[in-house]
C-alpha cells in the first residue's frame, strides 16, 4: 500500500505571456486561450485537419435556410461547482457571451438573434442571417460553457475564479507567476485525465523558457523560437511538436486613410513592386531557420481553403523596378513602416527593409509599443503596418474583418465593392466547394489590389520532455491536456 | 589718495602660480585611473565621430549567408541575427550611447541648474515648492520614471534622451540647491552683496561659478548613468529604433540567442561597461582634482 | 630614577611625502629636552612644525606619508624604535596629549564618562566601577561642577571650556609623566582661556608632570612656562629660560615676534612687522631660513645654515649675529 | 552729526519652527543695541563668541534685516531705503571678514575682484579701471601686477590686504572689520593692523572693529563697546575703559588678557558658572549667572546703560558699589630696554632687507 | 526632536501629493487608449466604448483624478484593467517577492560593501584598497541587465546550476526559493554594494582623519577598537543615510532584473503595466513604491537621529 501513495503528478507548462482575465467572454489574448483549454470545454472542437468534432455538444444540425442551428448536448456533464450542464446552462452561457457589456464575443456571435431551449439537452440558435462560420466560432471561446450559478454571482469578476466544465478546475493564480489547476473528479471524460495538476508559468523570454524545459523546471513550452529548433531536435530529452498556424503575418497597407497620399496608397503597381521585392523564402531562412511557411494568402498553403491557382511568386527585382517606373514614382519611395515592438517583428522588418531597398523603397521602420500600435493603426498613422494575426478556424475570420470596407479592423481603409460582395457571399453559404469558388475570385482581386501583403504563416512550435506522452498539437494553437501522461 | 603707496608687501612665493583650472588639470593628469578613463573615452568619441571611416562594414547591411557567425578574421566580433557585422554595429552604437549620455545630461543640467539656483537662492515658498516636486520625482524610481516617460513620448532615441534627461533632472536640482546654500553662506558672497551686486549678478557670477565644479563631477557620473539608462530603455525597446544600432537593443536581440550566439551579448555589454567605467573613473578623478580642500 | 631630562629629542627630522610626489620638510633637525616636572613652551608661526613634533613624540604621525629620523628618548625608550604595541601602552598612560580643538577632539557618539573610563581600563585595568569612580574624581579635579551627573553626558552638551577640561581630565587619567598640550586655549574665548590657564598652572604644581605647551601666544608662554623654544620653518631658532627670552631675545625672529604684539601698557603708533613670508618648505633655502625676512641679514647668512649656538648659559640661538645686543649698542 | 547712529537694534533668529512654520524659539542674537560712531573714528565691539558682534555688523550694513531699531547713516534712515537706494548706499560702507580664505571668490582674479565694485557703481570709466585697480593695490601695499592672479596664490595676510582693497575700491566712509586679524599669525597681524591705521589716517575712514583680542582693541580703537549676550554692557573711550573697566564682565574680560611678560602682576578674575545661551537668556541682568557681585536685584531686573557724564556708560545695578578696578588690567611693563632697542632696529630695517641682495619674487621687476 | 520628526512627517504629505499628481498626469499622457490596448486583437468598437465608460476613461482627466484620489484615500486603488484584480491585492501579492529579493540584495550589499569599505579606508593606498576600488568600479559600471544575461548564460545555460528564471516563495521551498533568487539578488546587490563600499570608504576616511580618532589613538587604544568602536560608530551615520537613498536604486534595478529573470515582483508588475497601459496598476504601484521609498528615508532619518546623540536631544 505504501508504494500506492504516489507523488502528485504536476504538468508545468511554460507560456510566453501572462494571460489576461480568465473569463471566456472577456478574455482576448492568444495565450489566454491556451489556458482556457485546460479548464473550459467548448461545445465543439477541431481535429488536426480542421474538421469540427463534438466536445460538450454531441451533434449539430443547420436548417436548410441556414437560419437555425440545433445543438444536442452531451448528457451528464457537470461544471466544477457541481452544477449540471443542461440546455438552460448552455443558453445562459451563449447569451452571456452576447450580452455582457464588455464581452468580446459579441461580434463573433453577432449573427445569432436568440437562443431557444428545445429540450433539457437541446438548444437552438436562431440566426438573423445565414452565417456559415458560426460553427467554427463555437470551437473557441464563444463555445465555452460557464456555470450559470458562479457567473451570476461573480458578474464581471468571474474570471478571477472561473468555473467551467473542463478537465481541470481552477485553484489559484498569482499574477505574472503561475496559474494552478487541479484534476476535476467529475469530468465527463475523466478516464483520459492522468495528471493531477496543471500549472501554467508565464515566462516571457524564449531562451529562458527553453532553458527551464531543459533543466526540468518545465514539462511543456509553447512558442519555441524557430532559431532554437535545431537545439531542441538535438536534445534526446526533448520532443518537438508542430502544427501550421491558422494566422499569418501581413503588411497592412494604408490605402484609404493615408494622409500623406504616398505612392503606396495611390498605386497598386507600387504595392505589387513591393510585393515582388520580397524574397519570402530567404526571409524565412534568415529569421526562422526556414521553419515557417512562406505565404501569399490569408490562409496558409496547407489550409483547405488555400487557392492553389495563385501560388507564391518568386522575387523579381527587375519587374519590381519596372512596375515602379510604370507607376511613374520617383525612387526611392519612402515608406512609413509601423511594427509593434519586439525582436521577431524587428528582425522581419529589417529583412523586408533591406530587400525592398534593392527595388527602390526606402523603408523607415517605426517600432511602436504594442499598446500604441492599434491606436495609431485606427487613426491611419502608418503607411505599412506589419501585424500578426493569430488566425481563426474559418477562413472568414482571417479576411472579413480586415478587408470588408468599414469593418472594425480594416485599418488600411481598403474598400472594393466587388470584394465586399464576395466576402458577404462567402459567409452565407456553408457548402465548401461553393465557398472555395467564391474565395478564388476574391483572391484574384486581393492579389491585384494588395491591401495586405502576406509574408508567412507561423508554425506552432511546441516542445516538451520525452517524459510527457500523448501530446498532439492542433492548428488552433491551444494546448490540449486531455490524454497526456507522464512516463 | 593716490601717490605714495604704503611699503609694498615685498614677496610672493612662487609656489602656486597656475590658475585653479590649470592646477585641477595637472592634478587630474596625475591620476592614472582618470587618465585611463579619459583615453578610453576619447577613443570611443573618436570612433563614434569617425565611425564611417573606421568600420569595416555597413552596420545595417544584412547578409543572409552570414547569420550569427562567431568571430572570424573577417568579422572580428562575429555577426548578428541578420548577418550584420557586430564590430561595425558596436562602433556605430557608440554614437547613440554617447549622444544619449551627453544630450540627456545636457537636458537635465539645462532644467535642473536654473531651478536649483532659484530654489537655493530665493528660498521661501519657491524653494519649498521646487523641493517638494523634486522630492516627488526622486521618490519615483529613476528607471520607472524614464520608462513611463519614454513610453509616453513614443519609442525613439531622441525621446529616450528626453525621458532620461527629465528623470535625471531632480538630482541636479537638489545638488545645485544644496551647493548654492553652501556657497551662499560664504563670506565672499556676503561681500559681493555688501558691494551692491544685484541678486542676479550674485547668483550668476558669484554663486554659479563656484557650484560648477561639483556639477561637472555630477554631470560626468550622470552621463555614465544616462548611458546605462539609454541601454536599458533600448533593451526594453524604448530607445534606438531598428535597424540603427544601439548597445542596449543589440543586447536585447542577443538575449534570444544566448545559447547559440553568446558573442552577440558580449561585445555591446563590454562596450557599455568600458564607457561607463571610463566616465566613472574620470568623474572620480575630477572630483578629487576639483576638491577645494586639496591643495 | 635617572638624572637627566625626561624626554630628549635629538636631530628630529620629519618629511611628508605628498600624493603628488612633493616632499615637505616639516621638521628639520630639532633638538629639545624637558626635565621632570618642567614646562617647556614651544612657540612659532602657523605651519612651523610644532604639532608635527608633538605628534612624532606620540607616534601618531601617518605611517604611509611621514618619514621620521633622529631620536626621541623618553623614560628609557627610544620612541621612534619602540614597537607599536609598546607605544600604545605608553600612550595615554605615561605620555598624554591634549589637542587644540576641544569641540572635535571628543567622540560625539560616546559619553564623556565612557571615554575617560576607557582610558583607565585600558592602562590600569580594574573594575568598571572603580574606573568610573576615578573618572568622577578626575572631573572634579578639573573643576567640572557636579561630575556625578556630567559624567553621563555626551560631549555636545558641554561648552568648549568644559570639553577642554574633560580632555585634560582624560589626559591626566593615568598620571602621565609627560603631558603635551597642543594649543589648548587657542580655540576658546578669553574668559574660558583664562580658566584653562589657571587650571594648567594648578595641575602643573600638583601633578609633577613635565609639560610641553605648544602655542603661538607669547602671553600664554610667559604665564605658564619655565623654558621656551621658538620654532621657525621646522627649526628651533632660539631656546631660553622664559625670563631671558622676553627680556633679551637672541634671534631676530623672536625680536620681530615680540615687537609685533600690541602692548597694553603703551600705545605704539606702529607695530613691528616681519615682512615677507615663511620659506617654502618643499625647498627650504640653503642658509638661514629667516634670512629673507631679517633686517639684520648679512651675506654670510645666506651661505650656510647657522648652527644653534649657546649665547649665554642655557640660552641658545640659531643666529650668527648673536648676541644681538651688539647690534644696538 | 555722527556718521552712524544705531538705536535699539534688535535681531532675533528663529531657532526652531513648529509644524506649521510658526517660530517656537528665537536666538536673541542682538537685543536692543545702541551706539554711535563719528567719522574717522574707530569703535571696537568686544565680547565672547556668540554675543552678537557679527550680527550687529551685518545689521548695520543691512545685509540682514533688523527686527526693530533704527540705523542712521549721515542722518539718512537706512531701513527706509529701497533696493536701488540701498545699492547706492553700498558705496558708503563696506565690510571685511575674519577668514581671509573664505572672503575672496576663488574663481575671480584679483583684478576682477577689484574691478567689480568700480563697474557696479560706475565709479571709473572702463578705460581707466585698470589703472585704478593698480592704484588701489599699491594703496594696500601690493604690487599692481598681482592683479592677474587668483586669491589662492596669496598668503593669508595678502588676501586680507586684497579684501581691504576691495572694500576701499568704492571709497567708503565706514568699514566694518569683523575680526580682521583673528585668523592671522602674529607677525602678519601687525602688518594688517598697521595698514588699517595708516588708511584711517590717510583716508579719514571710520571703523567698526570687531574683535575678541583686547590688546588689539586697545591698540586700534578710540571707543569700545563691550557686548554680552546680544546687549552692550559697557561703552567708553578706549583709554578710559582699559584704565578702569566698570562692568563686572568687562573686568573679567580685561583681567584675563595674557600678557607677554613672565611673572606679570595680575589679579585675574576667573569666572565661574554657566554661560547662558542666547536661546533663552536669563531674566534680569544677562551676566548674573557668572557675576561675582551678583545680588538679588540682578536676577530680576535688567540694568540699563547708564552714562557717567564723561562718555562712559555701564549697564550694572551695582556700578557705584563695586571695588576699584584700577589694578584689573594686567601690566606687561613694556619692553625691556634691550628689547626696546632691538625692536626699533628690527622695524627700521626694511631698507636693509631690500639692500641685502636677497631676491624674492615680490621685489623682482615685473 | 519630536518637533523635527513631526515636521519631517508633515513634509511627506505634499510630497506624496505631488507624487500622485506626477504619476497621474504621466499616466494620462501615455499614448495608446487603454481600452484599445485591452481589446488587443479583438477590436469591437461597441465593447471598447463600454470599457471606456466602465473605467471612467471617457471623463475629463481632473474628474478621473478625483475619483482615483478618493479611492486611494479610502484604501481602494482600483482594479487592473487587464485582469480585474484589485490593485491592492496585486500589490499584496507582489510586494513580498520584491521585498525578499530586495532584502537579499541589501544583505549581499552590506556583507560585501561595508567590510570592503572599511578595509579599503583603513588600508588606504595598499593593494587591498585598489582591489576594493576595482570591485566598486566594476559594480557601478556594469549594467545590471548585462550582468544578468551573463550570469544566466554561465550558471543556467552552461553550467546548469541555477534556474534561469521564475520564483518560488520562501514558504513553499526555501532551497528552491534561494536558488531562484540568488542570481537576481546578486545582480541587484552587486551595484549597491559597490556604492555602499564607496560611501563606507569615504565616511571612514573622513572619520579616520577626525580629531577624536586621533584622541582615541592618543589614549593608547588598539587599532581594532579605534576603528571598530570609535570610527565605525560615527561613520555609520552617513552610511545609513546614503544607504537609504540607495533603496531607490534598488527599486529601479528591480525593474530590469525582474524582467530578465522573470521574477513576478513589483518591477515586473510595473513594466508590464506600463506596456499594457494598465493605468490603475501603474498608479497604485508607483504610489506605493514612492511611499515605501519616502518611508524608508524617514526611517533612515530616525535611525540617523537615534545613532547620533547630538540630535537625540
Ligand atoms: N599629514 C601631513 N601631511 C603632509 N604635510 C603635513 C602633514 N601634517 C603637517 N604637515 C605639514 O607640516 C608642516 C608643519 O605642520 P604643523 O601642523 O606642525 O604646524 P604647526 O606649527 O602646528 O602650525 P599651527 O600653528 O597652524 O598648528 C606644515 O607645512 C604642514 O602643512
Ligand atoms: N543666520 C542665523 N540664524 C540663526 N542664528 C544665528 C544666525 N546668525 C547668528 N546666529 C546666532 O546669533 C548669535 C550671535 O551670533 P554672532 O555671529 O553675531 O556672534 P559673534 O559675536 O559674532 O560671535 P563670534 O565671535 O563667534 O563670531 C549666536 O548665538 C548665533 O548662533
Ligand atoms: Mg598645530
Ligand atoms: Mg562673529
Amino acid at each position: 500500500a505504501q508504494s500506492q501513495v504516489q507523488a502528485q503528478t504536476t504538468l508545468r507548462i511554460g507560456i510566453a505571456e501572462d494571460p489576461d482575465i480568465l473569463d471566456p467572454s472577456i478574455g482576448r489574448t492568444y495565450v489566454g486561450r491556451i489556458v482556457f483549454s485546460a479548464f473550459c470545454d467548448k461545445l465543439f472542437d477541431i481535429d488536426e485537419k480542421l474538421n469540427i468534432v463534438p466536445q460538450l455538444a454531441l451533434s449539430h444540425e443547420t436548417s436548410a435556410d441556414g437560419k437555425e442551428m440545433t445543438i444536442k448536448l452531451r448528457p451528464g456533464v457537470k461544471f466544477h461547482d457541481g452544477e449540471p450542464l443542461d440546455a438552460e446552462a448552455a443558453k445562459f452561457s451563449i447569451e452571456r457571451h452576447m450580452t455582457l457589456p464588455t464581452s468580446f464575443r459579441k461580434s463573433e456571435l453577432a449573427s445569432v438573434d436568440h437562443v431557444e431551449v428545445v429540450d433539457p439537452l437541446t438548444i437552438k440558435l436562431v440566426l438573423k442571417t445565414p452565417y456559415s462560420p458560426l460553427i467554427a466560432q463555437l470551437t473557441d471561446r464563444s463555445g465555452m460553457m460557464v456555470s450559470p450559478k458562479a457567473a451570476k454571482e461573480a458578474g464581471d469578476k468571474f474570471g478571477l475564479h472561473p468555473v467551467c466544465a473542463g478537465p481541470y478546475k481552477f485553484v489559484e493564480r498569482v499574477q505574472q507567476d503561475r496559474i494552478v489547476f487541479e484534476k476535476f473528479a467529475d469530468y465527463w471524460n475523466k478516464d483520459n485525465i492522468h495528471i493531477d495538476r496543471v500549472v501554467f508559468l508565464p515566462i516571457v523570454d524564449a531562451t529562458v523558457r527553453l532553458a527551464n524545459l531543459k533543466s526540468g523546471g518545465l514539462d511543456l513550452i509553447e512558442r519555441v523560437l524557430a532559431t532554437d529548433i535545431k537545439d531542441v531536435r538535438a536534445d534526446p530529452k526533448l520532443v518537438l511538436s508542430t502544427a501550421p498556424e491558422l494566422g499569418y503575418l501581413g503588411l497592412t497597407v494604408n490605402i484609404g486613410n493615408d494622409k500623406a497620399k504616398g505612392p503606396l496608397s495611390q498605386s497598386a503597381k507600387v504595392r505589387q513592386a513591393l510585393d515582388l521585392s520580397i524574397d519570402r523564402e530567404a526571409l524565412n531562412q534568415v529569421v526562422f531557420n526556414g521553419e515557417f511557411t512562406p505565404g501569399n494568402q490569408w490562409v496558409s498553403p496547407t489550409h483547405p481553403y488555400y487557392q492553389k491557382a495563385f501560388p507564391i511568386h518568386g522575387r523579381d527585382i527587375a519587374k519590381a523596378k519596372a512596375l515602379l517606373k510604370e507607376a511613374g514614382v520617383t525612387t526611392p519611395v519612402t515608406v512609413d513602416y509601423m511594427i509593434p515592438k519586439g525582436a521577431e517583428n524587428e528582425a522581419v522588418a529589417q529583412v523586408v527593409q533591406s530587400m525592398a531597398a534593392e527595388a527602390g523603397f526606402d523603408i523607415k521602420i517605426r517600432a511602436v509599443e504594442f499598446a500604441t500600435t492599434f491606436k495609431q493603426a485606427q487613426a491611419g498613422e502608418f503607411q505599412i503596418f506589419q501585424i500578426n494575426w493569430s488566425g481563426r478556424i474559418d477562413p472568414d475570420g482571417n479576411s472579413y474583418i480586415f478587408m470588408r470596407s468599414k469593418a472594425p479592423q480594416n485599418d488600411g481603409g481598403y474598400a472594393n465593392p466587388e470584394a465586399d460582395k464576395l466576402m458577404e457571399d462567402g459567409r452565407a453559404t456553408s457548402n465548401v466547394e461553393e465557398r472555395k469558388a467564391i474565395y478564388a475570385k476574391l483572391t484574384k482581386i486581393l492579389l491585384d489590389d494588395l491591401p495586405i501583403i502576406y509574408i508567412y504563416h507561423r508554425t506552432l512550435l511546441i516542445a516538451h520532455t520525452t517524459k510527457l506522452q500523448g501530446y498532439k498539437q492542433m492548428p488552433d494553437g491551444l494546448m490540449r491536456v486531455v490524454g497526456l501522461k507522464f512516463k | 589718495m593716490t601717490d605714495a603707496a604704503l611699503p609694498a608687501s615685498p614677496s610672493i612665493q612662487a609656489y602656486e602660480l597656475d590658475s585653479p583650472a590649470r592646477r585641477a588639470r595637472r592634478r587630474l593628469f596625475k591620476r592614472k585611473a582618470a587618465v585611463f578613463g579619459l583615453v578610453v573615452l576619447t577613443a570611443f568619441i573618436l570612433l563614434a565621430a569617425f565611425a564611417p571611416l573606421v568600420v569595416p562594414y555597413d552596420p545595417i547591411a544584412t547578409s543572409w549567408s552570414l547569420v550569427r557567425k562567431p568571430p572570424t578574421a573577417a568579422h572580428w566580433f562575429g555577426t548578428d541575427e541578420l548577418g550584420r557585422d557586430i564590430l561595425s554595429r558596436v562602433v556605430y552604437g557608440a554614437r547613440a550611447s554617447l549622444l544619449a549620455g551627453l544630450i540627456s545630461v545636457a537636458i537635465a543640467l539645462g532644467i535642473g541648474v536654473p531651478l536649483g539656483l532659484l530654489a537655493g537662492y530665493r528660498g521661501g515658498f519657491v524653494d519649498a515648492l521646487i523641493s517638494r516636486i523634486t522630492d516627488a520625482m526622486l521618490a519615483c524610481p529613476f528607471l520607472i520614471l524614464a520608462i513611463a516617460l519614454a513610453a509616453f513620448l513614443g519609442p525613439s532615441l531622441g525621446n529616450a534622451m528626453i525621458a532620461i534627461g527629465i528623470s535625471a533632472t531632480p538630482i541636479f536640482i537638489r545638488l545645485t540647491r544644496g551647493q548654492v546654500l553652501v556657497v551662499k553662506a560664504e563670506d565672499y558672497v556676503e561681500a559681493a552683496r555688501a558691494l551692491g551686486n544685484p541678486p542676479w549678478r550674485i547668483a550668476f557670477s558669484h554663486i554659479l561659478p563656484n557650484v560648477l565644479p561639483t556639477l561637472l563631477v555630477q554631470a560626468t557620473l550622470s552621463i555614465a548613468a544616462a548611458i546605462i539608462a539609454e541601454a536599458a530603455l533600448s533593451f526594453l525597446g524604448l530607445g534606438q529604433q531598428p535597424p540603427a544600432p544601439s548597445w542596449g537593443s543589440m543586447l536585447n536581440a542577443a538575449q534570444r540567442f544566448l545559447t547559440q550566439a553568446p558573442w552577440m551579448a558580449i561585445w555591446p555589454g563590454l562596450a557599455i561597461f568600458l564607457v561607463v567605467l571610463s566616465l566613472n573613473l574620470l568623474g572620480d578623478g575630477l572630483r578629487d582634482a576639483l576638491d577645494p580642500r586639496q591643495r | 630614577m635617572s638624572v637627566g631630562p625626561l624626554i630628549e629629542i635629538t636631530d628630529l627630522r620629519i618629511r611628508f611625502h605628498g600624493d603628488d610626489g612633493r616632499i615637505t620638510h616639516a621638521v628639520d633637525g630639532v633638538d629639545l629636552s624637558v626635565a621632570n616636572g618642567a614646562t617647556l613652551g614651544l612657540v612659532g608661526e602657523s605651519g612651523c612644525g610644532k604639532s608635527v613634533t608633538s605628534l612624532a613624540i606620540m607616534g601618531l604621525l601617518p605611517k604611509q606619508s611621514a618619514e621620521i629620523s633622529g631620536a626621541i628618548r623618553f623614560d628609557g625608550f627610544d620612541l621612534l624604535k619602540t614597537p607599536d604595541q609598546m607605544l600604545r601602552d605608553l600612550r595615554g598612560n605615561r605620555l598624554a596629549m591634549i589637542f587644540q580643538e576641544p569641540m572635535t577632539s571628543l567622540n560625539p557618539s560616546f559619553t564623556i564618562g565612557d571615554q575617560i573610563v576607557e582610558t583607565i581600563l585600558r592602562h590600569r585595568g580594574g573594575s568598571r566601577k572603580s574606573a568610573r569612580e576615578r573618572a568622577i574624581e578626575l572631573l572634579r579635579r578639573v573643576h567640572i561642577p557636579s561630575p556625578e551627573r556630567r559624567i553621563d553626558e555626551y560631549p555636545h552638551k558641554l561648552s568648549g571650556g568644559m570639553r577642554q577640561r574633560v580632555m585634560i581630565a582624560m589626559a591626566l587619567a593615568c598620571d602621565p609623566r609627560l603631558l603635551i598640550a597642543d594649543e589648548p586655549t587657542t580655540a576658546l574665548d578669553v574668559t574660558l582661556q583664562a580658566q584653562i590657564l589657571e587650571l594648567m598652572r594648578e595641575l602643573k604644581a600638583a601633578s609633577g608632570a613635565a609639560i610641553i605647551l605648544i602655542t603661538h601666544d607669547l602671553g600664554v608662554v610667559a604665564e605658564v612656562c619655565d623654558e621656551v623654544a621658538v620654532m621657525y620653518a621646522g627649526e628651533i631658532v632660539e631656546r631660553a629660560p622664559v625670563d631671558e627670552l622676553f627680556s633679551a631675545p637672541q634671534h631676530p625672529y623672536t625680536v620681530g615676534l615680540l615687537g609685533s604684539i600690541p602692548r597694553l601698557d603703551h600705545r605704539a603708533e606702529q607695530l613691528a612687522t616681519i615682512e615677507g613670508m615663511v620659506p617654502n618648505m618643499a625647498q627650504p633655502p640653503d642658509g638661514c631660513r629667516f634670512a629673507a625676512r631679517c633686517p639684520f641679514v648679512l651675506d654670510a647668512c645666506t651661505k650656510a645654515p647657522p648652527p644653534l649656538i649657546e649665547v649665554s648659559q642655557n640660552h641658545l640661538s640659531r643666529c650668527i649675529r648673536a648676541p644681538l645686543e651688539r647690534l644696538v649698542s | 552729526m555722527a556718521l552712524l547712529e544705531v538705536t535699539g537694534l534688535v535681531k532675533h533668529f528663529v531657532a526652531e519652527r513648529s509644524l506649521f512654520g510658526r517660530a517656537l524659539a528665537h536666538v536673541k542674537a542682538v537685543d536692543g543695541v545702541s551706539f554711535s560712531l563719528e567719522a574717522g573714528k574707530t569703535l571696537a565691539l568686544v565680547g565672547e563668541s556668540g554675543c552678537g558682534k557679527s550680527t550687529v555688523s551685518r545689521l548695520v550694513l543691512r545685509l540682514i534685516e533688523p527686527d526693530a531699531g533704527t540705523i542712521r547713516f549721515e542722518g539718512r534712515d537706512l531701513l527706509s531705503l529701497d533696493a536701488s537706494a540701498l545699492r547706492a548706499f553700498r558705496r558708503e560702507a563696506q565690510i571685511i571678514f575674519q577668514d581671509p580664505y573664505a572672503s575672496l571668490n576663488p574663481r575671480m582674479t584679483v583684478g576682477q575682484i577689484l574691478t567689480e565694485p568700480l563697474a557696479l557703481h560706475d565709479l571709473v570709466p572702463p578705460a581707466e579701471r585698470r589703472e585704478r585697480v593698480a592704484e588701489i593695490l599699491r594703496l594696500v601695499g601690493l604690487e599692481p601686477r598681482l592683479a592677474r592672479r587668483y586669491p589662492h596664490e596669496f598668503s593669508g595676510g595678502q588676501r586680507q590686504r586684497i579684501a581691504i582693497a576691495r572694500a576701499l575700491a568704492v571709497e567708503p566712509k565706514l568699514i566694518i572689520c569683523d575680526e580682521p586679524v583673528s585668523a592671522l599669525d602674529v607677525s602678519i597681524r601687525s602688518q594688517i593692523l598697521n595698514l588699517l591705521r595708516e588708511l584711517q589716517d590717510r583716508l579719514g575712514l571710520a571703523y567698526i572693529f570687531v574683535s575678541h583680542d583686547l590688546a588689539v582693541v586697545k591698540h586700534i580703537a578710540d571707543h569700545v563697546a563691550v557686548m554680552n549676550l546680544g546687549q552692550i554692557v559697557e561703552t567708553a573711550e578706549a583709554d578710559a575703559l582699559f584704565a578702569a573697566p566698570s562692568h563686572p564682565y568687562s573686568r573679567a574680560l580685561l583681567s584675563a588678557i595674557p600678557v607677554p611678560k613672565p611673572q606679570a602682576k595680575r589679579s585675574r578674575i576667573v569666572l565661574q558658572g554657566e554661560i547662558p545661551s542666547a536661546l533663552n537668556p536669563p531674566p534680569g541682568c544677562r551676566f548674573h549667572t557668572r557675576c561675582p557681585y551678583v545680588v538679588e536685584r540682578c536676577r530680576t531686573e535688567m540694568p540699563q546703560l547708564v552714562p557717567d557724564g564723561i562718555g562712559h556708560a555701564t549697564a550694572c545695578h551695582r556700578t557705584s558699589e563695586l571695588p576699584s578696578s584700577a589694578a584689573i588690567v594686567p601690566s606687561d611693563g613694556g619692553f625691556s630696554p634691550v628689547l626696546e632697542k632691538l625692536v626699533a632696529a628690527f622695524s627700521g630695517g626694511p631698507e636693509a632687507v631690500r639692500g641685502s641682495g636677497v631676491s624674492s619674487l615680490g621685489t623682482d621687476p615685473a | 526632536m519630536l518637533n523635527f520628526l513631526a515636521r519631517r512627517i508633515a513634509q511627506i504629505v505634499p510630497t506624496l501629493f505631488f507624487v500622485s499628481v506626477l504619476i497621474f498626469s504621466l499616466q494620462q499622457l501615455l499614448p495608446g487608449d487603454p481600452a484599445l490596448v485591452m481589446a488587443g486583437e479583438e477590436r469591437d468598437p461597441a465593447v471598447i466604448e463600454q470599457i471606456r465608460q466602465q473605467y471612467k476613461l471617457d471623463q475629463p482627466i481632473p474628474v478621473q483624478y478625483v475619483y482615483w484620489l478618493k479611492g486611494v484615500l479610502t484604501g481602494n486603488f482600483g482594479e487592473s484593467l487587464r485582469n480585474k484584480m484589485p490593485v491592492r491585492e496585486l500589490i499584496a501579492q507582489k510586494l513580498p517577492v520584491t521585498l525578499q529579493l530586495g532584502s537579499m540584495a541589501i544583505l549581499i550589499a552590506f556583507l560585501i560593501g561595508i567590510p570592503a569599505g572599511i578595509v579599503s579606508a583603513v588600508k588606504k593606498g595598499t593593494a587591498w584598497d585598489y582591489g576594493a576600488n576595482l570591485f566598486a568600479l566594476w559594480g557601478i559600471s556594469t549594467p545590471n541587465f548585462w550582468l544578468g544575461i551573463l550570469l544566466i548564460f554561465l550558471f543556467s545555460i552552461k553550467l546548469g546550476w541555477l534556474p534561469a528564471s521564475g520564483y518560488v516563495p520562501l514558504s513553499e521551498d526555501w532551497r528552491a526559493s534561494l536558488a531562484a533568487t540568488i542570481m537576481p539578488a546578486f545582480v541587484l546587490g552587486n551595484a549597491i554594494s559597490a556604492v555602499l563600499m564607496r560611501h563606507t570608504r569615504s565616511a571612514m576616511l573622513q572619520v579616520l582623519e577626525s580629531d577624536y580618532v586621533r584622541t582615541a589613538r592618543a589614549k593608547g587604544l588598539s587599532e581594532r577598537s579605534v576603528i571598530l568602536k570609535h570610527a565605525m560608530r560615527n561613520a555609520l551615520t552617513p552610511i545609513i543615510t546614503l544607504g537609504a537613498l540607495e533603496l531607490g536604486t534598488l527599486l529601479s534595478g528591480a525593474v530590469l532584473t525582474e524582467q530578465i529573470f522573470s521574477i513576478p515582483g513589483f518591477g515586473k508588475l510595473i513594466v508590464d503595466a506600463v506596456f499594457n497601459r494598465d493605468y490603475a496598476v501603474v498608479q497604485g504601484v508607483v504610489l506605493v513604491t514612492a511611499t515605501v521609498y519616502i518611508t524608508l528615508n524617514l526611517v533612515a532619518d530616525i535611525a540617523y537621529i537615534l545613532v547620533n546623540p547630538r540630535l537625540r536631544g
